[in-house]
């Protein structure tokens, strides 16, 4: 672990160490519910990197905005969000986050500041920066993070971004999760160079930290994201991590790309949880039989929310052309000209 | 008080208008700020709201684009102008899986209000990749509206209603008629979104012109009052909301349609429009729909070839003759 | 010799084939060696053909299209896999301004022979960014051919065609026809590009589907049957160039139609091609030719709403019944 | 001038001078078209930076492919082409390279390799990296050269190409023309941090040269041409360059974003020609006279091309459907299913 004791209090270490359960144990339900034929569609487990989510929307305030990634459980659990409202979501249910719409893919929390999950890969990476900009323009003080995988930073989009980024000093960190894969692919057969000189090449300060230290990342996130509130921005930071599950939730046999012992290695000995809860514990801040209490805890709060999702209503047939555009209550009528 | 202004001008009008009056509003493109693009219609409006209201960009049309979008879920109004509407291919992921779609993906939870104003027309001399009328394809997409100014007074009265929308929008201006002047009130007006112009009334035929083809159906309709023909012009002036209701009263009253667009002609806005007519006047009509667009080719240099692409007065009042006369060209 | 496989085995077959005919052929795209697409429709191929002609890239799709533009400008036959048919915008600029353009733009010097291959469809849940069904995008654009497989017979039969093709063409697979089954000869076979299939010959009405939706007009057909009502279901199976000529006799014969589609209805192909109908066989249409199309909405990820936005058997056998019972429901 | 007059033979040099006078000559008499309302649209000039397209041109075969831009006139002269075809292109006639369908900012010239002039600013990036990837695939020996202008660097398509061309060692070379402007903007205000870094950080070998000396550029690219048919591709050159007309013929008033001193402090110290011309003279291997013969005769040359491009027939109106499908004589029929 990258920081002492002193320096956090009890508190933060353990509201840390609580959203990265939190986020393993929504993740072993949503993989349970697929795995029930529960869920509708699939799922991408972000089980394995809950660090990077949770250092990082540690650093931030509600009002500082995120982007998520199709990867996006995590991000959205550690900005703040409701298991509730979660779970119905993922059933497409009305009472979730949004209304049974988005689904997995698309689930935001406005609320807490996450501009939503994205099924495009890289597709957030304009909307970060923009929240970003009127975060400038407004001289709202906040600060914009943009999360996105190893895989996105072959969409051109980022330079793009990144070069007004660096030109018009904004607010923006980009906050890329290497997990070494990009679908079914090693992250060196798709991305030539390194990656932090790319973001360096736009005059952009670049970090690499340990992804599974959920400390190391809190400690440079707090950092930067200061400097980033004074203008100081934008920022790169790649996070050394490592997803625990198949790309998505159906790939199973994936010997082909990854060997089991690779993955066996990454759990046992990299474990974001486990190693924070050891270090805690090392720490004399928590006892062994509190982290189990709290795990326990946690892991009923999550299988309540599910049996609430699972009781839970589909929203009304006649909502599916509701929310089409902002300021109109069905759209079929008014494309056609009849509503006005 | 009316006086005639430029389309360029009126354009510049209703931003400089609701700038003023919405500070969340900003302008972002290439070259918007001292240049005042290419087609000078952004001109002065740094000098007044200075740079960081009017954002000069990198060519980065997907870039900026989707920073319209995160700007706009977040407080701000932009007001995005994408220099050619051929360059709206760069940008479709961004306005039509993004833009269009967050907020009904979000529930309602999230709005992005933004304008993407560009162009649209041919005869130039461009060439194939800055002459296209591309306004069909953002018109397919769910959660675009669209508005095709036909002079400077809708040119205004439409933005000034874009700006003020919750939801993207996507203007086409015809780069040919930047110059061309109408009457313009003095007053602050804002033309509302679905609600087509009827021209001209007429009794004959319904000629339904876009954009500037609504000139084109105008000086048609001149033509064959000439021949004792009369035709209605409608303006739809969106073609999201597509102001129905107006449309079909006209083709119940005439019998007789010709839809007028510059995009090309297949799977493009005529077929949408003349279907619609098709579908809900059927028993009134006395003859089918018609449809002139623009020629299905690439927008070829040369203006002998050019110009054979774009419909014409001409054309429009052939076609017109034809219907009224009752040949059946295709009834074999 | 005809045997039953799936439509992921015949795209397989098809480019199998085609990729030892002709040596200049290969494949690109995200992960569609090793892991031969999450659909595992080109699984097998990079052990047959190793990984320079299947060729795994980032994700980067205006990237690898533009190259696959300039590979088929110097001498190669690319065929681009294009995982997602909601990825098409981004990679309209390198399909509709360049490839779509080039043999035009150079007065016929270059030519761009390559495919690009992509799905479309709703219902897997998979919400607003990956259930578009987008062809009608490509098929306003002069220059791209559209070809729209309804089975593995048509899905080989055409993509054989295609890579066969000089020009850029687009092939939309339905991503729920997988794994459906059909019967495909051993024989090598090619299905010419423009020519509509009749799969049931009928009377009283003409019910067209492109796609899946061919399927949806055939079940359709069946239940009309036994209500007595004869329908004739058509499949152009290419959109550029459509065959028009099959569908005004179809619709000279049985004097109704409907046109299915799963895209968006609104400004989409639904539009065309019954626009097509009414302007050349409207003498002898009984009644307006009706549309249905996906629903004018993103694409809601609940099933409780998706379901509702695709048009379904019943959906068009019911509008098939309103027709022929002449219920005028839009003659107000 | 970079290099020795020993390294190179005469033919070579005097070839290279009446290359860059030929573009000059193309280019006075195009603006000359267009200011006398002769020339139908507008045009980009590309006086000023002829350096670039010959110094890298005349390391190219026939068979090496180019990609041009809006301001390709040069890219087109250096490659070979002939100036009848191109002023009738420029002049919509049936005669052009592209029968009068492409116009300057489309024109191709297939017989020497030149893929064609785009008017979609880096469009043109993915089609030679594709044509260098058929010489990969094909075994050809063959080298693409990618032209594009600073402003261009700001297109995310860029970024997706290089690092495909980094991963798989593709034979292209970009030559990014920084002549210090997009359009009315000065480079320094759209591009952060360093051009050559940018390509850098997709491991690939950056140069950067003075684009005004001819020898100094073809020296680089000899080199780096060589280097690309061996598979040591691909590469970066920077060419720092000027252009001496505005944007496009149309920008005459244009000193709000550039000075009138700039400009004459180029044309009269840096200018390629005349730079190039004098140190001919120093080496001795031509005379003040023979230069100005030269000049004189390739000027008649442009001006009877014109006289001929002027008095040449428009394509026929039936032309207008043809070549929208290769193998279809008439798309408009075609498409109908008319011609099956
Ligand atoms: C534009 C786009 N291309 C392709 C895909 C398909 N896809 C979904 S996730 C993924 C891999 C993403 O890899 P990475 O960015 O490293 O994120 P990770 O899955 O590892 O979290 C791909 C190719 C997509 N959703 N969007
Ligand atoms: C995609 C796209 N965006 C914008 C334009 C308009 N435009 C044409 S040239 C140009 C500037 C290009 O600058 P640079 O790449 O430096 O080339 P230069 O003109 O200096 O040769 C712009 C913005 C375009 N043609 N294409
Ligand atoms: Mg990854
Ligand atoms: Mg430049």
């Amino acid at each position: 672990m990258a920081a002492d004791g002193s320096k956090h209090n009890t508190e933060d270490y353990l509201r840390m160490y609580r959203q990265m359960v939190r986020i393993r144990a929504f993740e072993d339900n949503a993989n349970q519910l697929y795995l029930s034929a529960k869920m509708p569609g699939l799922t991408h487990m972000y089980s394995g990197q809950e660090a990077v989510a949770v250092g990082i929307c540690e650093a931030l305030t509600d009002d500082d905005r995120i982007t998520s990634t199709h990867r996006g459980h995590g991000h959205c659990v550690a900005k703040g969000a409701d298991f509730k409202a979660m779970f119905c979501e993922l059933l497409g249910k009305a009472e979730g986050y949004c209304r049974g719409k988005g689904g997995s893919m698309h689930i935001a929390d406005q609320s807490h500041g996450n501009l939503g999950a994205n099924a495009i890969v890289g597709g957030s990476m304009g909307i970060a920066t923009g929240a970003a900009l009127t975060a400038k323009l407004q001289k709202t003080g906040h600060v914009a993070v943009c999360f996105f995988g190893d895989g996105a930073t072959a969409q051109g989009l980022w330079y793009e971004v990144m070069n007004m980024a660096a030109l018009w000093k904004l607010p923006v960190i980009y906050a890329c999760e290497n997990n070494g894969y990009s679908e079914y692919t090693k992250t060196e057969e798709i991305a030539a160079g390194s990656l932090t000189a790319r973001a360096e090449a736009f005059g952009i300060e670049a970090h690499s930290v340990d992804g599974q230290d959920v400390l190391a990342v809190n400690e440079l996130a707090q950092k930067l994201v200061a400097r980033a509130r004074k203008g100081e921005g934008p920022f790169f930071i790649e996070l050394k991590t490592y997803r625990y599950h198949g790309h998505h939730v159906g790939d199973i046999n994936r010997d082909y790309y990854r060997s089991k012992d690779e993955e066996a290695a990454w759990k046992t000995t990299r474990d974001p949880i486990t190693n924070f809860g050891k270090w805690l514990e090392g720490q004399g801040i928590v006892t062994a039989d509190e982290l189990v209490e709290i795990n326990n805890e946690i892991k009923a709060d999550a299988e309540a929310a599910v049996a609430y999702a699972e009781a839970a209503a589909y929203p009304p047939g006649e909502e599916v052309d509701a929310h089409v555009f902002a300021g109109v209550d069905h759209a079929l009528t008014y494309i056609d000209g009849a509503a006005k | 008080m009316t006086r005639e202004i430029t389309l360029s001008k009126a354009v510049n009008e209703a931003i400089a208008e609701e700038m003023r009056r919405d500070e969340t509003v900003f302008l972002i493109g290439e070259d918007v700020a001292e240049a005042g693009t290419p087609f000078k219609v952004t001109s002065g409006l740094v000098e007044e709201f200075g740079t960081d209201r009017v954002i000069d960009t990198p060519i980065s049309e997907p870039g900026f684009v989707g920073m319209a979008v995160g700007a706009a879920m977040t407080g701000s109004r932009p007001i995005v102008d994408l220099m050619f509407g051929d360059f709206i291919y760069l940008v479709m992921d961004q306005l039509c899986n993004q833009a269009a779609k967050t907020h009904y993906m979000s529930g309602g939870k999230l709005k992005v209000p933004m304008v993407l104003r560009t162009n649209l027309g041919a005869t130039r001399r461009s060439a194939a990749q800055h002459s296209q009328s591309l306004h069909a394809l953002v018109a397919h997409i769910p959660g675009l509206k669209v508005a095709m100014p036909s002079s400077a007074y809708e040119a205004k009265g439409l933005m000034k209603t874009a700006i003020r929308d919750d939801n993207p929008v996507v203007i086409f201006e015809d780069k040919l008629m930047y110059n061309d002047k109408a009457p313009v009130p003095e007053e602050e007006y804002l033309i509302p979104f679905g609600e087509a112009n009827v021209l001209r009334e007429g009794t004959d035929i319904t000629l339904i012109g876009t954009s500037s083809m609504r000139q084109v159906c105008e000086k048609a309709a001149e033509a064959l009052a000439k021949d004792g023909i009369s035709a209605e012009v409608i303006d739809p002036r969106t073609l999201v909301p597509l102001d129905e209701p107006t449309l079909l009263k006209s083709a119940r009253k005439t019998s007789r349609v010709i839809v007028v667009d510059e995009g090309h002609r297949n799977f493009g806005v005529t077929g949408e429009i003349a279907s619609r007519i098709n579908e809900k006047a059927f028993y009134h009509l006395d003859a089918p729909v018609l449809r002139l667009g623009a020629m299905d080719v690439p927008v070829p240099f040369s203006p002998a070839l050019e110009d054979l692409t774009v419909p014409t007065p001409d054309a429009v009042a052939a076609a017109a003759r034809s219907l009224v006369a009752g040949e059946m060209t295709h009834a074999a």
